[in-house]
């Protein structure tokens, strides 16, 4: 008997409840109504975020696979495809960091080979709460032991990612995981069911009742025990998914596939229902035949069981031997546990008994579509302003060296190499920029061609303009990728956000997606795919709206990749694009005055597009010897980075004076540490550089010559005057001793 | 020449070292899963690196006990070169092929970085054409490359010259602070006392081509071509 | 005194290296091992030499470090 | 029935984990923990009901697999 209170527990508005009661024409009994509560939740459903999403740009020439599949595809050349998505794990990493992240890494590496594809890099970009907080540091450890755990034994190499540190996360920090994968543009394969008769096989681990997660409660209703025996935190198994991996790599092979879907949210609730639902089918499974883990487990257990590494495939009539016979060579069992019908139910027998059975298209296409309310954020009118000449009495430092310094110190800035070297990224010998050096780029064995991919995105700009900052992470991950010589084709995405429920955060939602949208549009980056994660909130408040943008470029010539790093002393650093000292929603404001407010960095897009393709060109006709994105600290710690790891190659240059305040020691502060966006530092040879500022002018592209590289210190020069002068070596120490300072002593 | 390869469930290097063997060698190579038997010829068997059995328990606990090892094994008696990456160094210790165990790094973290490794001995089919004392830039990817003996089996390795690699700075000093993940006496590899078995936790495979920031352990790939084109092991 | 510490994991936590072994043992032919569970056994030496202080400092170390609440439990017994 | 098997590193053998661990607790003002070493804890479900032999087929299955005798040594508990 369905009570208002279950409905509650399963997270089903009234509303919702009369839609199922329409479809079904009858009561759903309790499983039924599992079914319905993990397939409209907002995971699944995406019921509060599709009406926007579907405004996004999806395609282009080079689009193989847009959103809709278990990941997107683009076309690299040669028959290949890169095959791509991000995906988050936000709550579960916070519950239990190891196994959170995980776990999540897993379920991303599963959507990318149900594809077909190989997977052969990874990413992931996190956010965490306050280092300096307690609390925080043991949190970092577990997620990045259990990236690294878990896609180390995969043998796939974490080749890049970002990972900042804000109050704003504390409560709610934020996993976020790419995986990209290579695979025949001829042989992508769908999670489709279809052809009525044929077969549907479980291949994996063995069900269990892992994360079975609000309905939890409700389902103790009918077996109180099973409640406290049922643990939400899932725990993964690299092992198990290595073996899938090879296995099912192996039997796509053969084309005995009708199609295939990993079980990831909702287990096998959603792989039946999508599957059916994509190919216009039914199908029918009984639970007695799924393997199972723990004895005695509901049919609502096992339907929305989230056990992981588990596969769902449906087998060509007549090719069933074939398959098993490959699952056998690596220790699987596949079994038949149902076949694929014509009516377009799902319907979910126990011993031959009808336990479920509904409409696969009810739970999938026809979910609960919203379009939410919204109204602009009151704190907008407020944070908007930045008084540059009443600024409240900040940190003070004894000079701009040490607010440079500083900046290099903070942990958001600081070299990452505490994290990375943590995660293997050289496993499959392709990755020819290692992390720390920008986009991350792997090259294609057999082929002249190479891939690049970064993540990125600012939470603080997203909170002062979710519109803007939206914006400029697309052209920052652009800017990345391009700055390795790499032709952006293709971008995926992860929208981060608190209650969609509440009026502002939908407008943060609503306006971070046009913002995308306009950005991917100007810069020929379709979106491919992608994840939202939502009710990312503590206590009422939220996190910054933070979109997580992936792109992905293509390098036609492997052996002309540039790297951010300089490379020799004595060549000329050239500026690409111009700063105009915008100091809003910046690190440096943040870290002096802990202050974030202001406008983000203007963008114009047109400007940013024509400046990528400039530094593609100049890579690609081998005119630069590094190129480094200009971000976080502006324009001096850019170039104080592009010094480290080079064994200490200094630089001497110069800034452009601009006025922003009256204070000239403001107006020096937003020369150096401004965050104007398009901007590239490159490096060339002397012989190269006039080369190199006709090509800039020609695309139109403002390009000056700032400085030399070389000796060992970095100079700094404004109008005439040295302002900053301080060794590499002290430099590079602050800047890479920073984070791993707050990890002596901690247990593992 | 012809490298076996041999593919633990778990084997995560395996395409590497084929590659190394293949592309960049221009010799022949064979995968040979692990429940097989035979070694389809080959003239010398890698055991590659990876995460067998996903390392569960220890590493290289189970993949000992599978089927390929015995003729492995038979191989290493009849004195044909065997050479172990990372965890299938950590197989060979599991299987007693090489003295010794690891234990977790001493800072408890998976490494993967560069690392520099001196050349002790070259009378191993595995270092026959790199100098004494070179010093080698290759990366390390382990958790648990901490190698541990019993001080008398430490001295009986010394006494017999079975140490091939430590690890050392650039300039080929053996310090605490070069010394990656704790191991006694720096040891980065070893052989068996027939010296035709070698293993390491550095991966040359991984360091056989520029684009990747290192070509030293070409050395290494080409020793072995070397020895057995010199007929250098008998039997083999 | 010295205390020792038995972390397990919940009973229905999935534990990834016990069915391992096991199919490791079963594939030796040990099938009279019908299942492994894999936990952590830590001994403490402990400065006191009262039971019931041992046993309590033993346990407020093991929910400090030793253990995960969210996915284990331990034991502990003193001597 | 259930056997117990205790893994746990030889006393000449440096346990890193447990090093960590005895580190951690010092600096967390622990210093009635003098030391800390790590094991590993099995579980072992046999199919046997007699505890000779339970006892038995666990030590043959600890000696093959669950301890590497170069470092560990392992303790057998049946009930
Ligand atoms: N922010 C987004 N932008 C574009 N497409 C998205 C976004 N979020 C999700 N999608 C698409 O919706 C589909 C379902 O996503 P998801 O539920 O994460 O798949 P899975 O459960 O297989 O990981 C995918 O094709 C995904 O690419
Ligand atoms: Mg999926």
């Amino acid at each position: 008997m369905i009570d208002s209170q279950i409905l509650e527990r399963h997270g089903i508005k009234p509303d919702e409840y009369d839609r199922i009661l329409q479809f079904l024409g009858r009561e759903p009994n309790l499983t039924e109504l599992g079914l319905f509560s993990v397939m409209w939740s907002e995971h699944c459903s995406y019921k509060s975020s599709r009406v926007h999403l579907k405004t996004l740009p999806t395609e282009g020439p080079q689009v193989l696979q847009g959103p809709g599949e278990n990941a997107g595809a683009v076309d690299i050349g040669g028959g290949l495809a890169a095959v791509f998505k991000i995906e988050s794990h936000n709550h579960p990493s916070f519950i239990e960091p190891y196994q959170g992240a995980a776990t999540g890494v897993g379920g991303i590496i599963r959507d990318i080979f149900t594809m077909g594809a190989r997977p052969i890099a990874l990413l992931n970009s996190l956010r965490f709460g306050a280092l300096d907080r307690p609390g925080t540091p043991r949190l970092v450890e577990g997620v990045v032991a259990g990236i690294a755990g878990y896609g180390n034994s995969m043998g796939i190499p974490t080749v890049g990612g970002e990972i900042t540190f804000d109050p704003a996360y504390a409560g709610n920090p934020l996993v976020n995981v790419f995986c990209l994968g290579i695979a025949k543009a001829s042989d992508i394969i769908k999670g489709v069911a279809s052809g009525v008769g044929n077969a549907v096989y479980y291949v994996g681990a063995k069900t269990g009742r892992d994360g079975i997660h609000g309905a939890t409660m409700a389902s103790s209703e009918f077996d109180e025990r099973s409640a406290e025996k049922r643990p939400a935190v899932q725990v993964g198994d690299p092992f198990m998914e290595k073996l899938l991996l090879e296995a099912c790599l192996e039997v796509m092979k053969t084309d005995a596939l009708v199609g295939i879907q990993d079980m990831g949210a909702a287990g096998l609730t959603c792989s039946t229902t999508e599957m059916g639902s994509r190919g216009g089918a039914g199908i029918e499974i009984d639970l007695s035949l799924v393997p199972q883990r723990e004895s005695g487990m509901t049919p609502y257990e096992i339907m929305l069981s989230e056990s992981q590494e588990r596969m769902l495939l449906v087998v060509k009539p007549g090719r069933e031997a074939e398959v098993e016979r490959i699952f056998d060579k690596w220790d699987l069992h596949a079994v038949a546990i149902g076949r694929v019908t014509s009516d377009g139910m799902l319907r979910v027998k126990d011993h031959g008994q009808v336990v479920a059975e509904v409409p696969a298209g009810a739970l999938t296409d026809q979910a609960p579509l919203y379009r939410r309310p919204m109204t602009p954020p009151d704190y907008l009118s407020d944070v908007r302003h930045l008084d540059l000449d009443n600024l409240p009495v900040g940190r003070t430092f004894s000079g701009p060296a040490d607010g440079l310094l500083a900046l290099l110190g903070s942990p958001t800035i600081a070299s990452k190499r505490w994290v990375y070297r943590q995660y293997d990224h050289m496993v499959r010998t392709n990755t020819i920029n290692l992390p720390g050096m920008g986009a991350g780029v792997v090259r294609l064995k057999g082929t002249e061609r190479a891939l690049a991919m970064s993540l990125d995105g600012n939470g603080r700009f997203g909170y002062l303009n979710p519109y803007q900052g939206a914006m400029l992470a697309v052209a920052e991950s652009a800017r990345n990728v391009a700055c390795t010589g790499a032709r952006p084709l293709a971008a995926t995405n992860c929208l981060n956000f608190g209650n969609p429920e509440r009026p502002s955060i939908m407008w943060q939602i609503a306006r971070a997606v046009e913002g995308m949208g306009a950005a991917c549009r100007a810069l020929g980056v379709p979106i491919t795919g992608g994840n939202v994660s939502l009710y990312n909130e503590t206590d009422g408040t939220a996190i910054y709206p933070t979109t997580v943008i992936g792109v992905v470029g293509l390098l036609d010539h492997a052996d002309r990749v540039v790297g951010s790093r300089f490379r020799e002393a004595g060549d000329v650093i050239v500026l690409l694009g111009e700063g105009t000292g915008e100091l809003g929603g910046g690190e440096y404001l943040n870290l002096v005055y802990d202050l974030v407010r202001g406008a983000p960095p203007a963008l114009d897009l047109a400007r940013e597009r024509a400046l990528q393709a400039l530094v593609v060109a100049l890579a690609g006709e081998r005119l630069i010897r590094s190129a480094s994105d200009c971000s976080e600290g502006g324009l001096a710690v850019t170039v104080a980075e592009c010094s480290f790891d080079t064994g200490g190659i200094g630089a001497e240059w110069s800034i452009e004076p601009v006025t922003v305040a009256r204070d000239p020691q403001v107006n020096l502060a937003a020369m150096l540490f401004g965050e104007s966006a398009s901007r590239i530092v490159v490096s060339a040879a002397v012989d190269a550089v006039s080369s190199v500022l006709k090509r800039a002018a020609a695309a139109g592209v403002p390009a000056r010559v700032i400085g030399r590289t070389g000796g060992d210190r970095l100079r700094i020069a404004a109008g005439g005057t040295i302002v900053i002068d301080v060794s590499v070596e002290e430099a590079e120490r602050v800047w890479s001793t920073a984070i791993e300072r707050y990890f002596k002593k901690k247990v593992a | 020449m012809k490298f076996a390869v041999i593919v633990f469930p778990g084997s995560n290097c395996d395409e590497d070292a084929y590659y190394a063997a293949t592309a960049v060698l221009g010799q022949q190579a064979e995968y040979i899963w692990h429940k097989d038997t035979g070694l389809k010829g080959a003239d010398v068997v890698i055991l590659p690196g990876g995460f067998a059995h996903g390392d569960y328990l220890r590493t290289g606990a189970m993949a000992r006990f599978s089927p390929i090892m015995h003729d492995v094994r038979a191989f290493a008696e009849r004195g044909g070169p065997v050479l172990g990456i990372c965890n299938g160094f950590q197989i060979l210790l599991e299987a007693g092929l090489l003295p010794g165990a690891m234990l977790r790094n001493r800072g408890l973290k998976f490494l993967c970085e560069q690392v520099h490794v001196r050349v002790e001995q070259t009378d191993t089919p595995f270092t026959l054409t790199c100098r004494r004392g070179q010093v080698l830039r290759m990366p390390i990817a382990h958790g648990e490359g901490n190698y541990f003996a019993e001080p008398d089996v430490i001295a009986r390795l010394e006494a017999n010259r079975q140490i091939i690699f430590r690890y050392t700075d650039a300039a080929g000093e053996v310090s605490d602070a070069s010394n990656p993940n704790g191991s006694a006496s720096a040891i980065a590899g070893l052989c068996n006392e027939a010296r035709n078995i070698v293993g390491l936790m550095p991966h040359p495979e991984r360091a056989c081509e520029s684009v990747l920031g290192s070509a030293d352990g070409l050395c290494i790939l080409e020793s072995v071509l070397q020895s057995l084109k010199a007929g250098a092991l008998a039997g083999a | 005194m010295r205390a020792r510490v038995f972390v397990t994991l919940k009973p229905s936590v999935f534990d990834p290296q016990g069915r391992t072994i096991a199919d490791a043992l079963h594939s030796l032919g040990y099938n009279g091992v019908e299942g492994v569970r894999q936990g952590k056994y830590f001994e403490l030496d402990l400065a006191t030499t009262e039971a019931s202080k041992a046993k309590a400092l033993a346990a407020e170390v093991a929910d400090k470090l030793l253990a995960n609440p969210v996915i284990e439990s331990y034991r502990i017994e003193v001597d």
